[in-house]
């Protein structure tokens, strides 16, 4: 009838099961079929978490499928860094290149000058790479960082467990969440949403402490608007209203916690307990006079937080892409404990690591053993901080101070630390002096373009993976990831991938390896889970309940410990991260915002969802930014106008959105925009927020704190 | 032949979304799309040639900072039923290519009978229907995704929202196959009510009275529909269009904002 | 003669040579609309091989249901797919050349047979064989004619316009039927439906509503 | 050179001044031609009319041209049906300005269309209930009455005429011309109402809603009589125009004074029920959806109050005074402002009936819809103005449209 629309072509409906790595949740999804071709996503019923629902970027998966975008062989560099000129080339020859490139580093004894980087650490795919730098001989496996490392290390300190966080959501009913972007892609995108619509059918109340009125602030019961980067302080003034009016659960305090009161220390000395602390520094007025939020509120807030049953405190901001300070999460974690909320229904719980990979010890040989001896580039682990596991944020500033990078060959799978890195130009110029990198990105992405090597791995719709604990999920879960049509382009698993590189260097990096496929390696480390995993399409153990209070806690004290040596609060002042720039030269405050209509992490957004985007936000190539209509009015910008946002790291061209639902003296930009244009449904618009903020080291972690930088906006 | 099956008592599907319920998320907008072969251009900023059969508007109560609070309202086409079946789209078109069932209550359509007159778009209130100004293009293997049930349109004509009528046809050959005429609540339900992670929206016949959507607005059929449940209002409702999408709020002035009031008091203002 | 005679002649004659031209046009018009157009309008196609029904039909136990079955799902499987036909034919059977095709050309390298379906119907439309076929209890036969008994198929006629089948349109290029399976048109479907008194939910036509038969 | 195709006894200017002249008008028409293909083969993404803006320029260019062109029908009913001898001095004009007015309304909504192939569906597919419906079949069926008014006057033509057939047929058809006429008038009373159905059934959008009688809301009513008032105004208007352009005169005294009185008081009554319905609409039909008058003329950057004033004062009651009154119309320069201000205000109708309708929110959440045209939207608009002009000289020169020329120049 109209020979140029397509006529889909009619056959046998099925359906697959598996699991969508695109966004952090991990939505379980149905992929309905018409015979070979993968025709709509759904949620998978029954699926932990999401249970029969998906968030927007996972729906629209087969757009990733079948999209533009997907590297359909592997790929050598042809042109500069980042031109996107390529030459196809096999898969043998690939490998026979990295493998001859790293056996010769190793030769010359450098093996530390391999790194990986990836977006996560747990799971088989992670334990591969970790594997095989290992005894390839190099410490340096980085991760990028997010809200749980923070959390991680919360408890490790706090609880002194490895431990990841978990939160009994549903049974909660009181959330103060003081920056979290609960409806906006924290945590478990789907599960958040489920929580949500439990909490409104038990009556609970929600609380969102926020500079912007996000989604999760518009659906909550409560807004508070604060003064951007002062979450923390505010938790700690709620703190002081709870323990002046004696309103702590003495049970747990008295019994399970320690450096409430206050403590000597290892060196001797008597320090202020985290009571005496509080109660000094952080009066509601106080607190009203950093964060901007009434002391009245303040008190109202700590009163019905400590009536509630079962209250929950959340904390890091957004999506969680960033970890921040970790006193924000320790103050966090602190009001929880206050009202004894710890491994309690309703609270948060350490959840053990998952331990289900379980190889045998590798061999290893000297060259191994000397490179492992050496310091981790990052400087995770070191002296300085000795409590972190990586630090990706720090890596470009070490590499481009070093005349020659320290950093050799890279690998880089599952993450786009070229996107989403803070100070991108920083850390392109840090990728573009790497000698060697590289890609196993299965579609073309910022950090692929600064690769000398792709080995496209398989699209998320065409592999195997087993995919542990959703960010901030309670019980023990693995769900499956499993191909949902045959592999449409020339691509391997990454995991094949690794053991072909093995395999390719000899000696006992591949005896470490004796599995034939990464299929074969991923039933093998599940043994008799494998069968049940296939079935149902995941693992999940309900019934899990933390450690009591008794047995809990394995720091020194064997308690909760409010305030210990590893980390103690200064005496002094208030805690908040500072910020790049001066006040005088950036009056204004630049805040990235998050949004589930943007994906803001390693996967580009889709067109389907970049769809959905208002065009208050996106209009033709223009990002807008949201500040507040009299902020707004005093820089004489009017809605919809041209302006320039300058920040130390730079100044883009904007569009100005005059709001009323964001604190004075803020500007707001959204997370997601501004990719590189590899295609043009959604790369090449609006401006990468990342650009514009530098990191900021944490003093006592060393993650990335910043959670802002200071702005200015002129009229273009 | 057995002709039983023309004889079932008439249905009104409709839809019911609980507005405090929805985070204005985008899953339902994206379901949609993908369920129904929606096409998708380059540039879709320019919202006014931007197909989206499910359009989630943001709302504002248009009081100055702190006071400031917003809603989201999904609005898929309303299914009107006018008086009649009389909905303003169907009883404009002069080619008969849309049409009111009046044993479903959907306004159904034909793609390949429309010319493009765009005498329904000017007709809809809601501003549901949506005109293909382009051809649709897939980019290469894209295509691969679209769905057999759906028939995919063509440059030049309108389109809406049918309420995934395509599910309740499939439903129906399982009914048929299996020997039955009436199918239950839960194996016809569009795909935006299936995806909305918050479960905002329900979808059922407001007809029966044990289906949810019945008994959520107590829809009182002798007065064109009107919703009795207390926080229940449909858009537009001054109008007569009769539509079959029910909203739910607890907020006074999201529900004010579902229609215009000559006193203008509770107006609300569009967020731009 | 007298010029009046003279006259009448003249326009007699006339009129006789007009008589004859409108017939000779009628005539070559009628041809042109019946017999040429439709040669041009059609293509002709063959099947990859011929099929015989018949001889199918007497080995199975269920009828036309035995190989063109509904999926569990209620929908229609139409044409059988290669799986199906493996069974029996994994190698020759008989001894006809048609078989022989099937199997060297379809069944060893395992390559579906791109059979043309005379009773495709365009995209825009929705069809259940499962309402008509199971809750109607019609037979196949009223809207496909008695293929079970046919011994071979038929030269496969495509619209070159539409890309149709001749069998939507119908044989007969005037649209006039005999069997209520000589035409497949939206016409068709609903003079049996208006008669049957079904699916007529129609505000606008009173008959049937778009979605009855439309996707 | 061509002097053997003109008028007897008629004085027109050289063919290369002719020539000259039509190759200009022939370069915007080409202009136009140009847009109109790219509307058809690239698709209606050409123009910048969108999801809200379904209707826009040429389908207000399109009703305006109906309501205008309105002077053939209703001057043809004087004539034929109510007597009016006079208006024979005029009819030719009058017919051929709504030859070119209908011809092109065809045209244009032609290319509105986004399956232009389709187009025959509203006749094959027709649904009863649409106005759009009762459009097409009149508007064809007029179309077809006003070629059948205009073919014998192209038939007088002096080189056609020695053809005895040709000249047969152009006397025995303007015999029976009475009945074409009466049938035009028919025909147009209902498509000019059913143009105004099409805004006035719209029940969704309270701006264009009017109650009414029987199927037809009392914008169908209200269109029929304007068109009948202000078509007569146009022609003219261009009766006035071409005199100014040939600098002769083509039409008696008595016959525009006639014209010119009858469509005065069509106006005046016309004012009268406008205002009424106004009224009635501001205060009960628009309040029963939620809306105030002002609703619909403030919070946006072009449509104020100004334009109902517009309407109603300057393109109403001062051109129905004007005309009215004796003094008024015998003044040539009052009797043209009246005529002008007569074709603004049917076209500022016609504008706000297309496009106020789609620019004013209806969902309370929603916001003004401004829209201007595409340049292939402008083209295509004017592409039927250039057709116009260059039909209307080709029939000055070369037919007898004016009967009283002669006798008033020579």
């Amino acid at each position: 009838m109209w020979p140029w629309t397509p006529v889909p072509k009619n056959g046998e409906a099925n359906v697959v099961n598996s699991v969508s790595t695109l966004c952090g949740g991990c939505c379980g999804i149905s992929v309905r079929k018409i015979d070979n071709r993968a025709v709509k996503i759904e949620g998978m019923p029954g699926y932990p978490g999401s249970d029969g629902k998906a968030c927007p970027l996972c729906l629209s998966g087969l757009q990733k499928l079948y999209g533009p975008t997907a590297v359909s062989s592997p790929l050598k560099r042809v042109g500069e860094r980042g031109q996107g000129k390529w030459k196809k080339i096999s898969w043998d020859a690939a490998i026979a290149e990295i493998a001859e490139k790293l056996g010769r580093m190793r030769e010359d004894g450098r093996p530390q000058g391999l790194a990986c980087i990836m977006d996560r650490e747990c799971g088989t795919v992670p334990a591969l790479f970790q594997r095989f730098l290992q005894v390839y001989g190099s410490p340096n496996f980085m991760k990028t960082a997010s809200v749980d490392d923070a959390y991680e290390l919360t408890l490790k300190l706090m609880h002194g467990v490895a431990a990841r966080p978990g939160f009994d959501l549903e049974s909660a009913d009181y959330v103060l969440s003081l920056g979290s972007g609960i409806l906006d892609g924290w945590g478990s995108t789907v599960r958040m949403f489920r929580a949500r619509a439990r909490w409104q059918e038990n009556n609970a109340k929600v609380v969102q402490v926020e500079p912007r009125l996000s989604n999760s602030a518009a659906k909550a019961d409560q807004w508070i608007p604060i003064e951007a980067g002062t979450e923390g302080v505010l938790a700690l003034g709620i703190a002081h209203v709870i323990i002046k009016e004696g309103l702590y659960n003495k049970a747990f305090v008295d019994e399970f916690g320690v450096g409430f009161e206050d403590w000597v220390g290892k060196d001797g000395k008597k320090h202020d307990g985290f009571k005496t602390i509080v109660l000094k520094h952080y009066s509601p007025s106080t607190v009203a006079g950093i964060t901007r939020v009434d002391p009245d509120i303040i008190t109202e807030t700590a009163k019905a937080f400590a009536a509630a049953s079962y209250p929950l405190a959340l904390c890091g901001r957004g999506e969680g892409r960033t970890p921040g300070a970790l006193h924000d999460f320790m103050a966090v974690h602190a009001l929880n404990a206050l009202v004894g909320n710890v491994n309690e229904k309703g609270g948060v719980w350490a959840v053990p690591l998952p331990d289900y990979v379980q190889w045998p010890e590798a061999k290893l040989d000297m060259a191994a053993e000397r490179g492992l001896a050496t310091d981790r580039v990052d400087g995770a682990g070191t002296e300085r901080y000795p409590l972190a596991k990586s630090l990706l944020t720090r890596l470009p500033e070490i590499i481009n101070a070093a005349e020659e990078s320290p950093v050799e060959a890279l690998f880089v799978s599952g993450a786009n630390p070229c996107y989403t890195l803070p100070d991108t130009a920083v850390a392109k110029a840090a990728f573009s002096k790497i000698p060697f990198i590289v890609s196993f990105a299965s579609h073309m992405d910022e950090t692929a373009m600064m690769a000398d090597l792709v080995l496209p791995d398989h699209g998320h719709l065409e592999r195997y993976e087993d995919i542990p604990a959703p960010s901030g999920m309670n019980t023990p879960v693995i769900g499956l990831c499993r191909p949902v049509v045959a592999p449409q382009r020339n691509t391997r698993h990454v995991g094949d991938a690794v053991l072909m590189i093995a395999k390719a260097m000899g000696g006992l990096v591949a005896e470490a390896f004796s599995w034939e496929s990464y299929q074969d390696c991923l039933e093998k480390t599940l043994g008799d889970n494998w069968e049940p995993l296939l079935d149902a399409g995941f693992i999940h153990n309900p019934k899990f309940t933390p450690d009591a209070w008794a047995k809990a806690f394995q720091t020194p004290s064997g308690k909760f410990a409010f305030m210990s040596d590893a980390c103690s609060y200064e005496a002094e002042g208030a805690p908040i991260a500072e910020i790049e720039g001066k006040a005088d030269a950036y009056p204004l405050t630049l805040i990235p915002y998050d949004s589930l209509r943007l994906a803001g992490g390693p996967v580009t957004t889709t067109p389907f969802v970049i769809k959905t985007v208002e065009d208050n936000v996106l209009k033709g190539k223009d990002i807008f930014v949201e500040v507040n209509r009299k902020t707004g009015g005093k820089c004489g910008l009017a809605e919809g106008v041209y302006a320039h946002l300058s920040t130390p790291k730079g100044t883009v061209k904007v569009r100005v959105h005059m709001s009323d639902g964001i604190v004075p003296g803020v500007v707001a930009m959204p997370r997601g925009l501004g990719h590189a244009e590899i295609e043009s449904y959604v790369g090449g618009k609006g401006i990468n927020v990342n650009e514009l903020i530098g990191p900021v080291e944490d003093p006592v972690s060393g993650m990335d704190a910043a959670w802002g930088i200071r702005a200015n906006l002129t009229i273009a | 032949m057995k002709q039983s099956q023309g004889h079932n008592r008439p249905k009104k599907y409709g839809m019911v979304i609980d507005l405090d319920k929805c985070t204005g998320c985008g899953s339902c907008m994206v379901a949609c799309m993908a369920e129904n072969n929606v096409p998708f251009k380059k540039d879709e900023t320019n919202k006014r040639d931007s197909i989206t059969w499910m359009k989630v508007y943001k709302l504002t109560n248009g009081k100055p900072f702190p006071e400031n609070d917003v809603c989201y309202l999904p609005r898929p086409c309303m299914h009107c039923e006018g008086h009649h079946g009389h909905s303003p789209c169907v009883s404009v078109c002069p080619a008969t290519a849309t049409d009111y069932s009046t044993d479903t209550g959907i306004v159904s359509q034909i793609y390949t009978r429309c010319f493009g007159c765009r005498y329904c778009m000017a007709a809809c209130p809601y501003h549901a229907r949506y005109f293909n100004w382009w051809d649709p293009v897939w980019p290469a293997g894209m295509e691969q995704m679209l769905s057999p049930d759906v028939s995919v349109r063509m440059r030049g004509i309108v389109e809406k929202c049918s309420f995934c009528f395509h599910r309740y046809q499939r439903a129906m050959d399982k009914a048929h196959l299996e020997g039955r005429h009436e199918l239950a609540e839960d194996e016809y339900q569009t795909s935006c009510t299936q995806a909305c992670p918050s479960g905002a929206i329900t979808f059922g016949d407001l007809n029966n009275p044990e289906h949810k959507v019945h008994q959520m607005v107590k829809p009182d059929n002798a007065h064109g529909g009107r919703p009795q449940a207390p926080n229940a209002f449909r858009l537009l409702e001054r109008l007569g269009t009769n539509p079959k999408v029910y909203y739910l709020s607890t907020r006074e002035w999201v529900r004010k904002a579902g229609d215009n009031s000559i006193k203008g008091e509770g107006k609300a203002h569009a967020k731009h | 003669m007298s010029a009046l005679e003279e006259k009448s002649k003249a326009v007699s004659d006339g009129g006789g040579f007009a008589l004859l031209f409108f017939v000779v046009g009628l005539v070559a018009s009628l041809i042109v609309g019946w017999v040429v157009f439709p040669k041009i309008l059609y293509s002709q196609k063959r099947q990859p091989f011929d099929f015989n029904h018949k001889l199918h039909n007497e080995l199975v136990d269920e009828g036309c249901e035995s190989c063109h079955f509904f999926r569990e799902d209620g929908s229609y499987a139409g044409v059988p797919k290669l799986a199906q036909c493996v069974d029996c034919h994994e190698s020759v059977q008989g001894d006809t050349e048609d078989e022989a095709i099937f199997v060297n050309d379809y069944v060893t390298p395992g390559i579906e047979v791109p059979w043309l379906v005379y009773s495709k119907q365009p995209d825009c439309v929705f069809f259940s064989h499962a309402a008509h076929v199971k809750s109607a209890e019609m037979d196949c036969k009223t809207c496909h004619g008695d293929i079970g008994n046919s011994s071979t198929l038929k030269v496969y006629e495509e619209n070159r316009i539409t890309g149709y089948s001749r069998d939507i349109w119908g044989k007969n290029i005037a649209g006039f039927k005999k069997n209520t399976w000589d035409r497949m048109k939206m016409d068709d479907c609903s003079e049996c439906h208006v008669k049957l008194g079904v699916h007529q939910n129609s505000v606008q036509t009173g008959k049937g509503a778009c979605f009855v038969c439309h996707q | 050179m061509d002097s053997a195709l003109i008028p007897q006894g008629v004085r027109r200017c050289s063919l290369g001044k002719f020539a000259f002249f039509i190759g200009i008008v022939g370069a915007v028409l080409l202009w136009g031609v140009y847009a109109m293909l790219l509307c058809w083969l690239k698709g209606l993404n050409q123009t910048n009319m969108n999801d809200y803006y379904g209707f826009a320029l040429w389908i207000w260019a399109d009703l305006a041209v109906i309501a205008l062109g309105g002077g053939a029908f209703f001057t043809g009913f004087l004539k034929y049906i109510v007597g009016k001898d006079e208006l024979k001095n005029i009819i030719n004009y009058a017919v051929l300005i709504g030859f070119i007015c209908y011809s092109s309304a065809l045209l244009i909504l032609a290319i509105d269309i986004g399956q232009p192939l389709r187009g025959w569906f509203i006749f094959w597919h027709a649904n009863v209930h649409s106005m759009l419906t009762e459009v097409a079949f009149c508007l064809s069926c007029y179309f077809a009455v006003l070629s059948i008014e205009y073919l014998p006057l192209v038939l007088e033509n002096r080189q056609l005429n020695k053809v005895p057939f040709f000249h047969n047929l152009a006397h025995n058809m303007h015999e029976i011309m009475a009945v074409f006429a009466a049938t035009g008038a028919f025909l147009s009373f209902f498509h000019q109402g059913s143009l105004g159905g099409v805004a006035g059934v719209l029940f969704g959008r309270p701006f264009s809603f009017r109650e009414g009688a029987f199927i037809w809301p009392w914008t169908f009513f209200l269109f029929t009589w304007s068109a009948a008032a202000y078509g007569p105004c146009f022609t003219l208007a261009l009766t006035k125009l071409i005199e100014k352009v040939t600098r002769k005169k083509l039409v008696g005294d008595k016959c525009v004074d006639l014209l010119a009185k009858i469509s005065g008081w069509m106006i005046f009554t016309y004012i009268i029920a406008k205002i009424a319905d106004t009224y009635y609409w501001a205060t009960v039909t628009a309040p029963e959806g939620g809306f105030t008058l002002m609703d619909f003329y403030s919070n946006n950057p072009m449509y104020g109050i100004w334009i109902l004033v517009l309407e109603i004062v300057i393109g109403g009651i001062i051109p129905a005074l004007i005309l009215i009154t004796k003094k008024g119309r015998r003044s040539p320069f009052l009797l043209v402002t009246a005529v002008i201000f007569g074709c603004i205000g049917v076209s500022v109708n016609r504008w706000v009936m297309v496009l106020q309708v789609m620019a004013v929110p209806v969902m309370p959440f929603d916001t003004w819809a401004m829209y201007y045209p595409s340049w292939q939207e402008v083209a295509t608009t004017i592409l039927p103005v250039a057709y116009g002009v260059i039909l209307v000289a080709l029939s000055y020169r070369y037919l007898p449209i004016f009967p009283q020329e002669k006798e008033l120049n020579y």
